[in-house]
């Protein structure tokens, strides 16, 4: 029981992951009928954003050690920290350590101007194009960006720690009635977790309250009435766009300490949410969300290796975790012909 | 950019003085009237260094690149010489590889086999290369190495870690510099005992491809055999980004330690998931939890960052060893790219020299004649100590490293910390031991 | 001829052409020259754009005309390559069983996955075969390695029955003897050009595939293909039923994909999971949008675009470019080597996303839209008082 | 004799009752016009008719047969066209394409693989498909691209595309809906030839009066998903019942 709450929790984080990047692909799908393959590329953005930052946090200055010697045998160069020289060394450490949260504050105006740029710059000519020249020209940005990350920052995942505060785990089991270490999480992951809740409801009560979020669904259902109504519908969607690049860009912040981001984790993640965005429904934010938590907590279960070896043994199906989520997106799509909660006619043709 | 320069003008002499020879590719023809495959003609001879450029293991492929760029200045009499005033055979003059200026072209395998083979194939077919050397992955190796034997070209495999590449995939005209999963094995083994004790209940997560079956086969031979048992092994997907789900079940399966049997960004992912769960800092059967990682490279330390504190592992090589060729090597590399090689440049480095020097003390170029001198040749002054490459299956065997990831590590390079350098008798093996049986050498092949 | 109207076999006549002169229009550069690192008149490059000219070809059938986009083609190329080492492996050498084989394998499974996948259309037909696609290459890479010897790749080993290899045949692939790598060098002055089997049968057999793909697009069938992309409903009430339709056309590029994925095998015996990742597929989609949809040759000229940027910009290094400009005045060279090391060697992804991104912006019809500008602007230059009738509309050109 | 045979037909959606009890019979060679308000559920019965929907309970024959549970495709090789409310062709086509596509559909069946023949060398169903465009008075736009034709030229191309397969029962979902009056009165026109030139039986939803008064034989008023009433055009014009519930004042 306490094992099957665990691969519960895992799958929960697996899905905020799943269900963030898909929340932002089904916006601007929904809202400009653009299929972003770029998408997967602005979550990267976002994780290098976190980079940067505790980069830019520790930026040195070189003093020469004489009494120490590098790999070559001269003295050693000692890089101290700007921020430990100007705040003394315990804040200055501190502040380093918090670079990831802090990257938040840092990536929310690039993330958003990132937004602005791309519709502005490129997508908004492709509103009337067919889906595969889009595919084409968001396939291009994604690697034009991802290439220019790894020329920056290298192919090598780099490590991106949560402040001090936030790491280890604790004991989730005693929480709710088990004994003892049996339910461990990690307190990052719960963070995350909760974040994505935050940041998913944000978006869906921007949507439903705010006239902003009403005039956008109702462009969202039909765009040419709502333009003779004489609302300048264009611009809603550009700051949409922008926010769903924000949306996007947070989530690959936050997922920066669960895993060290490296420029082709949005490739990685590409693939899987398009399954997501589908699985969901094309065009239902609700769907999208669904979908991710849905089919991240599937995930989770595959693996663990009861039943795994329950796969292998009695249905002879081995390594059902390599394919469990394109087994439950083929299952879901051929019994429900639009996905868990998608729209009639939409992205059919 | 003053590092290229002596590259540069080697390019340049070549190109008048290959201009009346016309080295024409000719690989593959059947009308051709060389002895075998690219016999240069003119005054140069061109290596081809096939690495990752692109995909998740550019960075490793871009290090070897540079070694290897600096293993040429070497061969070409640029530089300091590096390795060549240690190395015991002193058959090459620092004047090119038989009279010949040494120039190299450059490919990209993208760790795909197949790319690795188009790339190998375009500096065979359209560059002439004689010999192909580099990559990162063992079943580019693997694919790769069958191409040179088909092609007639003498194949020296970058960082490859299967026990395959010389057990049953192993081919005549391919030689492996790297150590393997049994030598790991070999190697860690003893460590572990003397570290954690004889009474240890382990739990493998292995990537579910050959390396990683053949690495933790290797493991839990090693390990069972000081007393170990093996409590589970769980195959992860190549894919899996996030272990979180597999790292879970090891804190209620009565396991007291986690073998990682990943590399790369698997093993880098799966790590830092381990730490996140509080794996060590767990007591299991009253004994402090650990994890192991049999095959660590510089740059896996760099991406796990903190989260290796503690943990051992093996490698190859590493720039902290104390021998003149790793001094020799480490100074001319340091110098001229400003950092430390890590253990797949090194290896790319040494093979570069190993082939030339073959080359040298065989007077020809001729794979058959090269891989004769390369086959039971022992030497030593490149780094690894006292070094014998069998001919029975062109395994290399040298010292291997037992490390761990340090404890208080100073500056970005000084991130493992070797804790044992174990002698080469202890991880040595017969050719026909059962992980490696099955396969055939077969005849080198010079190609025409 | 052949049953082609004028303008078909002109253009047929072209890429006869085209094919059996590459060795040549390939090799433009003298060997040693600095420009010799834009020859991609080598045997294995020469093979590759005959081989994904075949894949693209196929999918086009399918994508350009119903409009349905797979993405998972990928998969087929992969199950062509295994049927035809298996049969290197059981058989012989003869490349032939193998290809066959791989073609009817790559048909069977198509069937099995158009049939199910077809059930939907639109984005969720494409994830459907996405999915399988994926699924493929993850058992591929792992738990099917006895079949597929996973990540090494499928490859011929010595012990291997090999039970029709006859003693004097030779020991690697070859059509009755005639080997495949087999490779005539012609040298000429300071060029040379080679002319290799292998991609003379690659190039026979994509020109077949490329007649083939012509008479379908000109066929009732082929109209009908166009009418499912056109409009189902209307189909459907027209007396006929799409599925069989679309699920032909699934299986005749399936098909194609699995020739390629033979003759791919038939090159070189080995075939690694890879080639069925969703990489691969998604390359043979961006191949055929920037050659052009729907056209004819416009697959062939996306697939050689790709390819030559894959296998001739990634071999550039900062070596070669200091080679180039070691003319210029130091710190200009510098510079320029600077700025240009961005977009080859390991930079060549970045060239090959921005040269997408300008295709698709510029030239929406992909490359064969941009030679008909050129062409419509050199004709206009060269004789302004030509009839303008000519534009008229020609469906599938 | 009647060829379409419409008994006890009843379709609900959830829980509105589209149709209910309807009871119809269209006699061959005439033109039978259903008429009724919004909602009243005309393109519910005629989607019984061609297989889009399947009607809860009651039968539909044609021509003997019922059409229930066969697909669109098979009930048109029974012999039944039908043309939509908006017109529904093949955009992407040319006019002489679209219009070969039906006569191939008639002559071939719902499915032929005839991929290594040539378009071009039928001459016999390329003629055919010329003449049904001359009749409709499209000749000089064979190579249009469709999608570029006015929407009366549409609505001509897809009655001809209809036409083409010589159907027995030509089915029009208000074939003149959005057009000018000009365009509308080319379309009576149209109708009222074919209807006099060939042997074939038309049932036509309109909202039109001046286009059923026009064009038909028999009507049926359908209100709230039953049949009010059935009888010839005169009669239905004096009709109590069809006054008040329908017609109103328009008349």
């Amino acid at each position: 029981m306490d094992a099957l709450i665990l691969q519960v929790l895992n799958g929960l984080d697996k899905g905020s992951a799943y269900a963030l990047i898909a929340l932002g692909l089904t916006l601007i799908f929904g809202t400009l009928g653009v299929v972003n393959f770029a998408h997967g590329a602005l979550f990267m953005i976002g994780a290098f954003c976190a980079v940067t930052v505790q980069r830019l946090l520790s930026l040195s200055f070189v003093t020469v050690d004489e009494t120490q010697k590098d790999f070559l045998g001269k003295p050693l160069k000692v890089e101290t920290p700007y921020v430990e020289a100007w705040f003394g060394p315990e804040v200055g450490a501190a502040i380093i350590d918090w670079s990831v949260p802090l990257a938040i504050i840092f990536a929310i105006p690039i993330m958003l101007a990132v937004g602005f740029i791309m519709e502005r710059g490129l997508i908004k000519h492709f509103y009337k194009r067919e889906h595969a020249d889009q595919i084409l020209v968001t396939f291009g940005l994604a690697i034009v960006l991802q290439e220019l990350v790894k020329h920056y920052y290298g192919a090598n995942p780099i490590p991106t720690p949560a402040p001090d505060a936030f790491k280890g785990s604790f004991d989730f089991g005693a929480l709710i009635g088990f004994d003892p270490n049996t339910i461990i999480y990690p307190y990052w992951r719960l963070v995350y977790f909760a974040f994505s809740a935050v940041i998913i409801a944000g978006v869906f009560s921007f949507l439903r309250f705010t006239t902003f979020g009403m005039v956008v669904r109702a462009g969202m259902a039909d765009r040419e009435t709502v333009g003779l109504l004489g609302i300048n519908i264009d611009r809603r969607f550009t700051i949409m766009f922008g926010i769903a690049a924000a949306v996007a860009g947070l989530a690959g912040v936050m997922y920066t300490p669960i895993n060290s981001p490296n420029y082709h984790m949005g490739m990685d993640f590409l693939v899987l949410s398009f399954v997501v965005v589908v699985v969901g429904g094309m065009g239902s934010l609700p769907g999208a969300v669904l979908a991710g938590f849905l089919l991240g907590i599937l995930e989770s279960f595959a693996s663990f290796s009861p039943i795994k070896n329950f796969f292998e043994n009695w249905l002879f199906l081995p390594s059902i975790d390599q394919i469990i989520i394109y087994l439950v997106a083929i299952v879901i799509l051929l019994t429900r012909p639009r996905g868990l909660m998608g729209r009639k006619g939409v992205m059919e043709e | 950019m003053s590092k290229l320069d002596v590259t540069r003008r080697s390019v340049l002499k070549t190109g008048s003085v290959a201009g009346a020879g016309l080295a024409l590719p000719t690989i593959f023809t059947a009308s051709s009237a060389a002895a075998y495959t690219n016999e240069p003609t003119g005054g140069t001879v061109t290596l081809g260094f096939n690495v990752p450029q692109t995909g998740p293991y550019a960075d490793e492929g871009n290090d070897e690149l540079l070694a290897q760029q600096l293993a040429v200045d070497h061969l070409n009499g640029v530089g300091d010489g590096g390795c060549l005033n240690t190395f015991t055979s002193k058959a090459l003059k620092g004047n090119g590889i038989l009279g010949k200026q040494v120039e190299f072209v450059t490919g990209d395998t993208q760790t795909k086999s197949d790319a690795a083979r188009a790339s190998a194939k375009s500096m065979i077919e359209k560059d002439g290369a004689i010999m192909i050397n580099g990559g990162s992955s063992s079943g580019v190796a693997i694919a790769v190495q069958g191409l040179c034997q088909d092609a007639g070209v003498i194949f020296m495999a970058g960082l490859t870690h299967s026990n395959d590449t010389t057990g049953k995939d192993k081919k005549a005209n391919g030689f492996r510099h790297f150590f393997n999963g049994y030598m790991s094995g070999a190697a860690l083994a003893p460590v572990l005992e003397k570290e954690y004790g004889s009474d240890r209940r382990a739990y493998h997560l292995t990537a579910d491809y050959t390396w990683g079956w053949t690495q933790q086969e290797s493991i839990a031979a090693a390990t069972e055999a000081i007393g170990w048992e093996t409590v589970n092994n769980v195959l992860t997907p190549l894919a899996s980004t996030d272990f979180s789900s597999y790292i879970t079940p090891v804190l209620n399966s009565g396991a007291d330690v986690l073998v990682l049997n990943h590399y790369g960004g698997n093993m880098v992912n799966s790590l830092t998931n381990a730490i996140q769960f509080g794996l060590l800092d767990k007591l299991v059967n009253g004994k402090d939890f650990k994890i192991v990682v049999p095959l660590y490279s510089e740059l896996m330390a760099a991406g796990a960052g903190e989260n290796i504190k503690g943990v051992f592992g093996s490698m190859n090589w590493n720039w902290q060893l104390q021998n003149a060729g790793t001094a020799a090597f480490v100074k001319s590399f340091g110098e001229k790219y400003g950092k430390p090689p890590s253990n797949s440049a090194q290896t790319c480095y040494a093979q570069t020299l190993l082939y030339a020097d073959a080359c040298e003390r065989a007077g020809t170029f001729n794979p058959c004649g090269v891989g004769e001198a390369l086959e039971d040749f022992e030497f030593d002054g490149l780094g690894n100590g006292p070094t014998w490459y069998r001919g029975a299956d062109h395994q290399c065997f040298k010292d291997v490293l037992v490390v761990k990831g340090a404890e208080n590590p100073t500056n970005a390079y000084d991130t493992l910390e070797i804790v044992e350098i174990t002698p080469r008798a202890q991880v040595e093996y017969d050719p026909e031991h059962p992980m490696f049986a099955g396969g055939n050498l077969g005849k080198c092949n010079p190609g025409a | 001829m052949l049953g082609l109207d004028r303008k078909d076999t002109r253009l047929l006549i072209f890429v006869v052409l085209l094919a059996l002169c590459a060795p040549f229009l390939l090799n433009p550069f003298p060997t040693e020259s600095a420009m010799a690192q834009f020859n991609a008149g080598y045997p294995d490059l020469m093979q590759r754009f005959a081989i994904y000219g075949i894949f693209a070809i196929g999918f086009n059938i399918l994508f350009g005309l119903t409009g349905y986009l797979s993405f998972g083609h990928a998969a087929f190329l992969g199950v062509g390559s295994y049927s035809t080492v298996w049969m290197f492996k059981l058989l012989s050498y003869n490349i032939v069983p193998g290809i066959i084989l791989s073609v009817i394998v790559a048909g069977l499974f198509a069937l099995l996955i158009g049939f199910i996948s077809l059930r939907r259309s639109g984005i969720y037909f494409s994830i459907l075969t996405l999915a399988f696609a994926q699924m493929s290459f993850a058992l591929a890479y792992s738990v099917l390695t006895p079949i597929t010897n996973g990540e090494t790749g499928l490859q011929v080993y010595t012990d291997d029955p090999q039970y029709l290899q006859s003693v004097g045949s030779p020991n690697v692939p070859n059509l009755f003897g005639i080997v495949m790598r087999d490779t005539y060098t012609l040298d000429v002055g300071a060029w040379s050009f080679d002319f290799n089997n292998g991609y003379y049968f690659c190039a026979i057999l994509m020109l077949i595939a490329f007649y083939l793909s012509i008479r379908i697009y000109r066929s009732p069938f082929g109209l009908m293909l166009r009418a499912v992309k056109s409009n189902q409903q209307r189909m459907n009430y027209t007396g006929l039923s799409t599925r069989p339709y679309t699920l032909a056309a699934f299986v005749i590029s399936g098909m194609y994909a699995g020739l390629a994925g033979g003759l791919l095998a038939s090159m070189d015996p080995l075939a690694g999971a890879e080639r069925m990742q969703w990489t691969a597929s998604g390359e043979v989609v961006l191949m055929t949008i920037l050659g052009g949809v729907g056209t004819l040759i416009g697959p062939i000229l996306g697939a050689g675009f790709i390819k030559y940027f894959e296998n001739i910009f990634s071999k550039i290094n900062d070596a070669t470019l200091h080679s180039w400009f070691g003319f210029l005045p130091e710190g200009l060279e510098n510079a320029v080597v600077w700025i240009l090391e961005h977009f080859v060697g390991a930079g060549w992804h970045l060239t090959l996303g921005l040269l997408f991104m300008l295709v698709v912006i510029f030239l929406p019809g992909g490359l064969v839209e941009g030679g008909q500008k050129l062409a419509a602007f050199v004709t206009r230059r060269g004789s302004d008082k030509k009839d303008k009738t000519s534009g008229s509309t020609e469906p599938a050109e | 004799m009647s060829i379409l045979e419409v008994k006890n037909v009843s379709k609900n959606f959830g829980g509105l009752k589209a149709l209910s009890n309807v009871n119809l019979s269209v006699v061959e060679n005439t033109v039978h016009a259903i008429i009724g308000p919004n909602g009243a559920g005309k393109s519910t019965l005629l989607n019984c008719f061609v297989g889009k929907l399947i009607p809860d309970t009651g039968s539909v024959m044609f021509d003997g047969q019922s059409v229930l549970g066969r697909h669109p495709f098979e009930i048109n090789q029974m012999g039944i066209s039908r043309v939509f409310q908006t017109p529904e062709i093949f955009g992407d086509l040319t006019v002489i394409e679209n219009m070969l596509i039906p006569i191939f559909a008639k002559r071939d069946g719902s499915f032929r693989m005839h991929a290594l023949e040539t378009v071009a060398n039928e001459a016999e169903i390329i003629e055919q498909a010329e003449q049904v465009l001359e009749e409709m008075n499209m000749a000089d736009k064979l190579h249009m691209h469709s999608a570029a034709l006015s929407r009366g030229d549409k609505r001509r191309l897809e009655i001809g595309m209809c036409l083409s397969q010589e159907p027995r029962l030509l089915l029009l979902d208000e074939p003149t809906a959005g057009m000018a009056r000009a365009d509308t009165n080319n379309t009576i026109d149209l109708l009222k030839r074919i209807k006099d030139e060939r042997d074939i039986t038309i049932a036509i939803i309109e909202h039109d009066m001046h286009v059923v008064f026009s064009l038909a034989e028999r009507i049926t008023v359908l209100a709230q998903g039953t049949p009010l009433v059935e009888d010839t055009p005169e009669n239905i014009k004096i009709h109590p019942k069809v006054r008040e519930a329908y017609l109103g004042e328009s008349v």
